[in-house]
């Protein structure tokens, strides 16, 4: 029971069980993304807004199977390269979708799609201002961390490596800083989770959540990649909150040494 | 309309199309046949509230942006 | 239901649920060693031989609290430094504890805890003529590996790192290229786990178990990360069978590009 | 035992204790009180099973190492 | 001939010979700040400004060590944390050591002593239009590299890890990406190094330079660790231009095969 | 004048400047091996031995190439598995080659080209006892390592990794131990160095040389990455020898911080 | 200097000494015995050229830096 | 050698020819027409040192390799 309550996440004046964030983008079919969102536990999906012509019923289409899965959505702003796009898209999200909570991607770059810091923050100053929970997809760094947290974010989410790499946590050191420098921030690793192992390893950094989408979208068996990451994020989560063993260079038995058979004098 | 009426040309979701002069954008969207209900609209990059729909017109050249709900990551 | 079928795993002759193999020393207490274990879900524990004196209930006491936990119990042979001594430990253990199992452990170094892999070699072949399903642990050499194998061995338990470092997997090429040479040898990554993603990137290799002592006895809250290996044990078999994304070197974006809305003419 | 006996000396789990000459090990057990029921008996570092108890002796200088179950990793 | 003539580094419309710019701080002792820098082959010496008294001469001395060398100095504005005091640091600089070089820190945070992306492009343009030759301090942050650029910088100096730190390079990967980025641009490793051995891996992702201080000054024998970062960077910069060997997963035997005497059939 | 001498090495009852040693084989051309290896400055080389054809002159001609370089040669046992085999080849080479240098190997699987430790330490023993100054090809492991020295070896040249591999070094904490344990030993790293800055890691390691071929013959330009390894078996002994920095999770400035201008009161 | 001249207190790298009013950066110099050659010299954290230490007067409340060179990494 | 004597098999580095019987080493290679200085000798996986080629004589089903310096890494 305590046990439960302890595992409740407070997010951005929500409340859910589950630590993950999940994309609905790239799966085989709309079948297994609904069956892969279920599987991996995941209260929170992210989707997105893109053009449609009159008359083409696939937006509404997708908006039933989301609706049905019952759990929050996250609209994000991918795509957009400039504040002002982002901040748009922002508010045709909040109508469209009936929340204020905004993933706010602003690329800077093609190669990388890593976050572009100045205009991420021209963004997510007019959008706190305008009444959004802002998740800013930012990048490691601690000083535009900074900035977000001045601007009035009250949530971060840090990238582990480029969108869809799926190279996990490129540089655990600017990871560590920025939740040391935040204890009470909720910070998310967003972007570049390929195995549960990264997963693990972002919540055991003593972070709040991950999201991710490609790692199950693009696994061979998606459904059952979901329900791996349901169970990283526990391990992740528990073995935080355990408070893991130090690490050694000299090995020390784990058997007693006393008590051994057959010693008789002392061995070199 | 009548024939003497002016046209102006529109950008819809990057195509161009021509509407009359003076075209709310919910007169826009009626004759578009928009009937999803799930849509959100930009005018030249700027959000247009739904409650604004009547009272928004439209200028030849202005470039219109109707979103609905896609997959996400 | 072909899920829990998947799930089970048939090793040493035997058939169970977990994937984690836990030791049984180093808790602070034996109420938090029945606690943790309980909560770690593993079914099978690891146990060892001390000299007692008459009179001494101790070992009464613990084989007591053991069996109360009702899990296979894999004695081994730790301390010992020659196959001699290992050989006759293994012997003492099948009459005391009633198995014909063995995690045999011959120490070739006092730095580093290593085994010996001269007197493992020579031990093995005594104990698989002599009737035990032998458990070795053994290094990351995959010669040694084909050896033990020649010797009968069906199950292979190289180190991921020194006993009780906690360093994790030092040698991933090397746990891999075993994995790949003995597709159906049941292998077990032994010694050196820290952590729960240490543990889920031992499975995420295609290991078929991890065996661990130090890493839940002394968090400072082993109950707790009891529960996290469960899940991580879990996650990493379930992640390696889903069968992981490739990495890229490229971001990619996860949200659809085609019909980004505001977009006019190609951008550089 | 009578006062002529020769006696031995035999280490205990590395600590010399007397017994008389030709004891087996289940007089030996006997001798110290050993009323376990979960132990096991090397000689020599040789095991010695259960069942040989009563058939195996013990010479002076031997070796005997009795030991139980006890944590382990 | 062409060997030396290829070495040859044009470097803010200078030439010299070495790849290594060094500072001038945390010696034990003035002397051995000068033989350190000798020994490393420097060309480029870093120094900075710090109020003085009236009648301290401690400057004055300083200055003639550093001219005693026959080098080029490269002023830095460390603890400078506004555009404002940067480019007024710069100015004074200008005046003061009779260059146009200036290496721009404006320090964002006092834990990782990072750089400001946002007050270092501020004083980057300003500094740029006031006919400085701009050597910013900067992170590996692609975007930010990409506004330095477009602000003018011929010369970019990511940082391989924080100052003073000795952690090497954290994140190859994204400093690769800069390079790749920007082939012509006069890219230089500046803060983290601790070993020869980073500087010779910041050459080899085919960096042009590498800039340290306490890697050298901080050594338990700082004369001979100039020695050996002299061979660093030339190991990395020829080791770059002659192109290495592809990593492979399989050995691959570098004896040849055939010939082998015994040989009789095939071994498996 | 002492720093030259500090640089000369007793190896094998020899003396030498470099602590490189080549290989002979893989080059695009001969003419290209004798000038890489010049370049590399090494003055031991390996050679083999094969089945000749009477008449031809094709050995005859390596070898004079190889007497024209001056310098030491090392003869191996590559492609023998058993320690009968490695016997022979030694005591061919001797005659041939008139050195009692043998680069003892014993290959215990073609995947990884690792050694056999069992047929090694046989081997080795066998060679010792014969007259031979054993240069044992070996893995890290640091028991295998005890058995070697105990057989007589002065010399052990533990892998990096795989033969041609060009992986660098796979488990820097088995080396490191290993050179901990036997302060006195000479140790080489051999096999698996791919690049300039593994030699040099492995030289900051403390080992006293660096074998290696495929990393200069196969370059795109063999005889200037020669040239590259001279420079770095010297960048990482010097360092070695001058005692690295310590690393810090913390940055710390190299400027002093007293004096700073515009400082009026403490910044936070 | 005069009993009756006003003076200004101004701040010279961090620490306030008196000095008569409309002293220029030239006087100043002179006044603190700075007779080192090089020195660069900021007002209110702006730069200020040696060529405009004849004109440039200070104010009561200035800040200044005088700054040498120094060890830098 | 005259027609009546016998023939023995020998393998030279895997390739099987025919030599007299009670050949030694010397004559084996003279007979191939080794003139190389360069060159060892194995009989049976055994080396066989360059003193021994007059004593050490091949049997029929022998196998000889012959080796010469090569490139090695």
């Amino acid at each position: 029971m305590s046990q439960s309550n302890q595992a409740l996440w407070h997010i951005g004046g929500k409340t859910v069980n589950s630590r993950l964030l999940i994309g609905s983008a790239l799966y085989p079919s709309p079948e297994t993304m609904q069956q892969s969102i279920a599987a991996s536990g995941a209260e929170i999906v992210t989707v997105s807004l893109r053009r449609q012509a009159a008359g083409d019923q696939a937006g509404q289409k997708f908006w039933e199977m989301i609706r049905s899965l019952n759990i929050h959505v996250l609209p994000n702003t991918a795509g957009c390269h400039t504040a002002k796009e982002a901040i748009t898209t922002a508010q045709m999200a909040r109508e469209v979708f009936e929340t204020n909570w905004i993933k706010l991607e602003v690329i800077g770059d093609e190669y990388n799609l890593q976050p572009d810091p100045f205009e991420l923050v021209k963004a997510t100053e007019a959008l706190v201002n305008d009444g959004f929970e802002v998740f800013p997809y930012t990048t490691d760094d601690l000083v535009l961390a900074k900035r977000l947290v001045e601007a009035g974010c009250r949530i971060l989410m840090p990238w582990g490596s480029p969108i869809g790499s799926g190279k996990g946590l490129m540089n655990p050191y600017n990871l560590r800083a920025i939740r040391e420098r935040f204890p009470e921030l909720q910070l998310i690793v967003d972007a570049g989770i390929g195995k549960p192992s990264d997963a693990v390893q972002a919540m055991e950094l003593g972070y709040d959540g991950v999201l991710l989408n490609s790692a199950v979208a693009l696994a061979q068996d998606p459904v059952k990649m979901g329900m791996a990451f349901k169970s990283a994020v526990e391990a992740g989560l528990l073995g935080h909150q355990a408070g893991a063993m130090q690490q050694r260079d000299l090995a020390s038995p784990s058997t007693p040494v006393v008590g051994m058979p057959f010693w008789h004098q002392v061995k070199d | 309309m009548t024939q003497s009426e002016t046209l102006i040309a529109v950008s819809i979701n990057g195509e161009v199309r021509q509407f009359p002069a003076s075209i709310s954008i919910a007169q826009l969207l009626e004759a578009l046949a928009y009937r999803q209900t799930r849509f959100a609209v930009a005018l030249n990059e700027t959000f247009v509230p739904r409650s604004q729909y009547d009272h928004q017109t439209v200028a030849d050249g202005d470039r219109i942006d109707i979103v609905a709900p896609m997959q996400g990551g």
